[in-house]
């Protein structure tokens, strides 16, 4: 065991796969000399030389675009996107391509690749740098996304992503990639994808976030104790696919739910998961599924994010008001 | 030869005139008459099928189809020089390469009767399919030469795209991330003209597309698209390049879509008869077929009794890929990731469920 | 009056803006001098010109990037993408700007322009040629997704979207572009955005829909009538934002819902009516809300396309399980 | 200027050299000795206040800010040649171009403070807020060139990218749309170098980025950025062109960026002291100080005197933005649609519904 947060976590293991597999490349803006702008590849191309770990031109879409070719020829890429909010230009190559060459090539070709991606706010950061979009992301067929929210996950999450012979974006919630800190396992250790987590057992109201919201939900769940209300804690890590049976489970027992997201609130995770509430569980609903999201705004520069941030408050205002309900 | 065709020159590299004469045989590539032979038989299969298919359209016995027509020597040479162990990178109208690659006429028919399984390539490897988004597949060709110098293999890949191409930012990226990897990837441009209606100029103010290379420092020609010759020598030469170490090459090959832009297109539209007629004196097999008759080895007569062969061939798979079993509901859930999701498991059980219910249904409204 | 359909009520309603405001200007692949590969755009070269009725370099990004500029300078582009499934390469300059610049800049910059494109499958077409992605611009803060459901609507909604100074998606179903022939009222008129409209009155379920699939809707209603099933219909022309007045009024009437969408199900449209239902008439319900919507795969080919498409069966089958539940 | 120095023959321009030294008086810009000196102190300003932003910001009292700081000739050239009736379409890295067309110093602040409201640019019309999104704004360029162009405008538009920017798909389509559509955009690339970490030679294997220009059919020019005269010239050659109609300039500014990528950046990860000093020599107000102070229009004891007052304007614009007042709830909804929509309005409604029961649970919580 070592202490490690998230930076340290992700780029163990991306030390591990490259280690381990010469098929690992890692490319990026700014990933090979620089180690990232977040320092998680730090030191990466030190070890294993700059035709592994590289920087390429600053083009989102041939950073993809080359990926898929990459992994159709037996590589494994590890992508990075700087900021979640500059992978747009490579939307085309993601949802035209490494979403479907399996699909397209009746399983000949595939595309085992990650694509990194520091997502969400809370950071003080310009305009583009806060954003949380994994519901565009999730309505991709063909496409696997995750997330974890403690660096222990991280680590066992990416290996497996880098394992999987799908196209996986994994999303890193960078506002916690320094604050938490944990032992974590050394050396290699997977994480099945696609199951989410009951972080804790809880009565009263089933709760479903990811990422950097968690620890958000637990604040709120400190107060809401106090006032003897007992949450479950569901960490959904997989975007999609999502665990199906931990939601019914959970809402069944508690017959609330509330998720917490930061992504704007239409066609956003929340509405998702009340859906599959609803599909599994409706006769045990004892109030509507409420969602913590974002507005359907443009995540406000850092004067102004705290209004558009789902915090503990917020958390637990909605607590109150379903348990009431 | 880069050198002197530096498109910086203006110059449009070819060996052979309109009339299948060779213009200065230095120029010719190594090749012998019977590949040359052979060739040619290949590029008219691939016109008598694509006619073929146009008119299986008119029939409403297969969909949409992109017919390579006036633009098969670019392919046909292609064909020649690409090997079992290169990798092809196709847009939609390089049928010959395609075939040379192992794919079979069924397969492409079953994909354009509506099967992913035209896309399988079952006795095919190295070949992505044709790929719709434009110019999204040309950074494929660019990934797969970076795997390729990675691996320090003896690798080549001959990837394809547009006039019309060339204008979208995929096609800048990929040919500038493969300028700076020095990759070997052999770019090329089938400037047909047109995209659907519209005309080369109107997609960019530079002198050729050829030149561009020079944004990207990377080697670039200018061939007679319509001169399987030349495109086959600029083929032999942009292989040297890779081989090299000194990375891509782009090649504009200069050619005409004598047929529509699909089979739902309608080219008088957008260009005049003049102009359909100045371009048919340099239709590629014209001029190849006079360059083997001159030379004796082909007549008529020969060519008459093949194409009845070929016709048969065509039919022959076509009627394969029609008699093609069902399309089963499991196979639009298969494949989608490596293991199927629960998530995928439910809904495919859901939709059998309603087709039982909906066969229930409908067996007793018959009865009824 | 004038019999159309919708092709022609297009055409019409761009003919008549690009009559009365020399601001207005359409552009895109091939919609000039070919008149659009689904001839939206016939004759209007012709009659107003070559600056005014043109064809662009084949871009996408280019399209709506140059048509963000124009906006700002003062013109109203409307720009056509030639379809759903190759609008990915343009989705950073709307995601990044068009649905941005007026909140970025405060009020000061506009971005009036409509970007047009056909979508939904049914047609017999290649890859990526069946797409219905409304989900993923809905879930964009900043632009208004629209989708008429007849000629009249094409037409009154199209002159609205080029009149609102906001940038507006407009979502055209392909398959009944010549299918339904209407009466649809000469010369000029508006159809307000964001309202949906109740196309049939009924009691024991709403279904809410739009664009194409709303004649498939109406075709399982004529069956669920023969058992006595009194369908309510709701076609909501407006994607985002959603009419929650008339979902709600609906939905509190029937106690039951069924969606019909497209496109995938997961994070789809289909969730967040659902949600929204759920939020404003939960006690209401006497079913879980339904949804009938493709599935989590690629728009597959046309020989399997009957399995991924919702017909009229597939929605009486929901509409047989819901009444009963 | 165009034909001598096509990017073809590698001659980059320039007109002073390091030593503030003119090499060739026939290639002087228009300009009378007033107006460099005038430029030379805006440029000074810029600089200034870049300098007391970094320190700011040390201080924690302003988010990530990207300096101008070496590269301020680009900038204070545009400066003199754009008009009020011009548009300015920049990247991140314009300050003194951005005064110029009238932004505060104080709306900058507020930006980087976190405030949209300092996008507002109160008193400047025909500038567009910075872009992040890397070359995503050329394309804006090019469609206000259109709309200046149909509407027979005699207007001109002033469009900024990085180095690194030139990679995107978006600079390629934005250069190229506007060669068809010979729109009057002067785009100019600031070659700073580095595009974060990564150097240009890492972004194309092109002999430069000037050269790119002859993809497009553009005119193109290589200059000395750090050249504030060989700049201006520069500029007024494009001007003409685009005043001819004859299409978009693609202007190379090369140039060095001194200070950090932004201020969470540290440079000495990808690059040497030597570099650095070698670049210092060719600083660009250096350069111009040593040539104004050759003319006797300026003096080190009048430089530290501006110095001095510029500090006190900038601190005294930066007090004023810290005291802006409270970012309010609803702006963050108010702005997104031209009317508010009723979905935005319940969402506004529920936010403040929730910090009225905070505020309620909070006393109440203090109360205890
Ligand atoms: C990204 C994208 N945009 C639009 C289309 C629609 N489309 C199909 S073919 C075509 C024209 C292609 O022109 P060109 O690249 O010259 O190839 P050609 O058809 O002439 O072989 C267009 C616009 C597409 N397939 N992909
Ligand atoms: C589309 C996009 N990708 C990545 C980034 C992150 N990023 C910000 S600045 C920068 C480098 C820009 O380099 P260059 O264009 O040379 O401009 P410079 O910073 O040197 O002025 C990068 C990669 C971004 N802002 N936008
Ligand atoms: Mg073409
Ligand atoms: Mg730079």
């Amino acid at each position: 065991m070592k202490i490690m947060n998230m930076v340290g976590a992700i780029n163990d293991a991306l030390d591990i796969k490259l280690n381990e597999d010469k098929n690992v490349v890692v490319f990026g803006e700014d990933v090979g000399v620089e180690g990232g702008v977040f320092r998680v590849t730090e030191n990466l191309q030190k070890k294993y030389g700059a035709d592994r770990v590289f920087d390429s031109p600053l083009a989102e879409s041939g950073i993809v675009g080359t990926a898929i070719g990459m992994s159709i020829a037996g590589l494994r890429p590890v992508v990075e996107m700087q900021f979640c909010g500059f992978i747009y230009p490579a939307m085309n190559q993601i949802i035209s391509h490494a979403s479907r060459m399996r699909n397209r090539s009746r399983g000949k070709l595939e595309t085992p690749m990650v694509i990194r991606m520091p997502y969400g706010g809370g950071i003080n950061a310009l305009e583009h740098h806060s954003e949380s979009m994994e519901a565009l992301f999730g309505h991709i067929p063909g496409l696997k996304v995750i997330a974890p929210s403690t660096p222990h996950d991280a680590k066992g999450m990416l290996i497996s992503a880098i394992e999987s012979n799908d196209t996986i974006l994994y999303m890193e919630p960078k506002r916690i990639y320094r604050a938490i800190k944990q032992e974590v396992q050394e050396g290699k250790f997977t994480i099945e994808l696609g199951k989410a987590n009951v972080l804790t057992q809880g009565k009263d109201v089933t709760i479903v976030s990811f990422g950097a919201m968690i620890r958000e939900v637990q604040k709120a769940m400190v107060m809401a104790k106090e006032q003897g209300i007992s949450v479950e804690l569901i960490d959904l890590r997989s975007i999609y696919p999502i665990d199906r049976e931990t939601i019914r489970n959970s809402v069944k027992k508690t017959g609330r739910l509330i998720t917490v997201t930061e992504g704007p609130q239409s066609f956003g995770l929340g509405a998702e998961i009340s859906q599959i509430a609803i599909e599994e569980a409706f006769l045990h609903l004892e109030a509507p599924p409420a969602r913590v999201s974002g507005y359907d705004v443009i995540v406000p520069l850092p004067k102004g994010e705290h209004h558009y941030m789902q915090d503990a408050y917020k958390i637990l205002y909605e607590i109150e008001k379903i348990v009431k309900y | 030869m880069f050198k002197e065709y530096n498109p910086i020159n203006k110059l449009m590299f070819q060996v052979i005139d309109n009339q299948g004469k060779v213009i200065d045989n230095k120029l010719m590539p190594k090749i012998t008459d019977e590949r040359v032979l052979k060739a040619y038989k290949d590029m008219l299969f691939a016109r008598t099928a694509d006619l073929q298919i146009v008119s299986y359209q008119r029939q409403g016995r297969i969909y949409t189809y992109p017919p390579n027509y006036g633009q098969e020597a670019i392919s046909g040479a292609t064909a020649v020089i690409i090997e079992e162990k290169d990798w092809l990178v196709p847009a939609f109208r390089e049928m010959g390469a395609m075939l040379a690659k192992g794919v079979t006429l069924k397969e492409l028919f079953l994909l354009f009767m509506g099967y992913e399984d035209g896309n399988e390539y079952k006795n095919a490897n190295k070949v992505l399919p044709i790929s719709v988004p434009i110019a999204s597949q040309m950074l494929h060709a660019t990934g797969i030469g970076y795997e390729i110098k990675y691996n320090k293999k003896k690798e080549l890949v001959y990837a394809f795209v547009g006039d019309g191409g060339t204008s979208e930012g995929d096609f800048h990226e990929a040919v500038n991330f493969a300028g700076v990897w020095k990759v070997p990837v052999v770019f090329i441009i089938q400037n047909n003209q047109y995209g659907i209606s519209t005309p080369t100029r109107m997609q960019t103010a530079s002198e050729s597309l050829a030149i561009k290379s020079i944004a990207y420092g990377v080697k670039g020609i200018q061939v007679d698209g319509n001169d399987f010759f030349a495109m086959l020598r600029a083929l032999e030469e942009a292989k040297k390049v890779c081989e090299n170490g000194e990375g891509p090459v782009l090649i504009e090959a200069v050619t005409y879509r004598k047929g529509a832009h699909t089979t739902s297109d309608d080219p008088t539209k957008y260009r005049t008869k003049e102009e359909e007629e100045e371009w048919d004196k340099k239709d590629p097999l014209k001029r190849l077929k006079q360059y083997i008759i001159n030379k004796k080895l082909w007549s008529e007569e020969e060519e008459e009794k093949i194409i009845e062969d070929f016709k048969k061939e065509v039919d022959r798979q076509f009627i394969e890929a029609e008699n093609y079993p069902e399309y089963k509901a499991e196979d639009i859930f298969k494949y989608m990731y490596s293991e199927m999701p629960q998530e995928l498991k439910d809904q495919e059980h859901r939709l059998k469920e309603f087709y039982r219910w909906k066969e229930e249904r409908v067996s007793q409204t018959i009865k009824k």
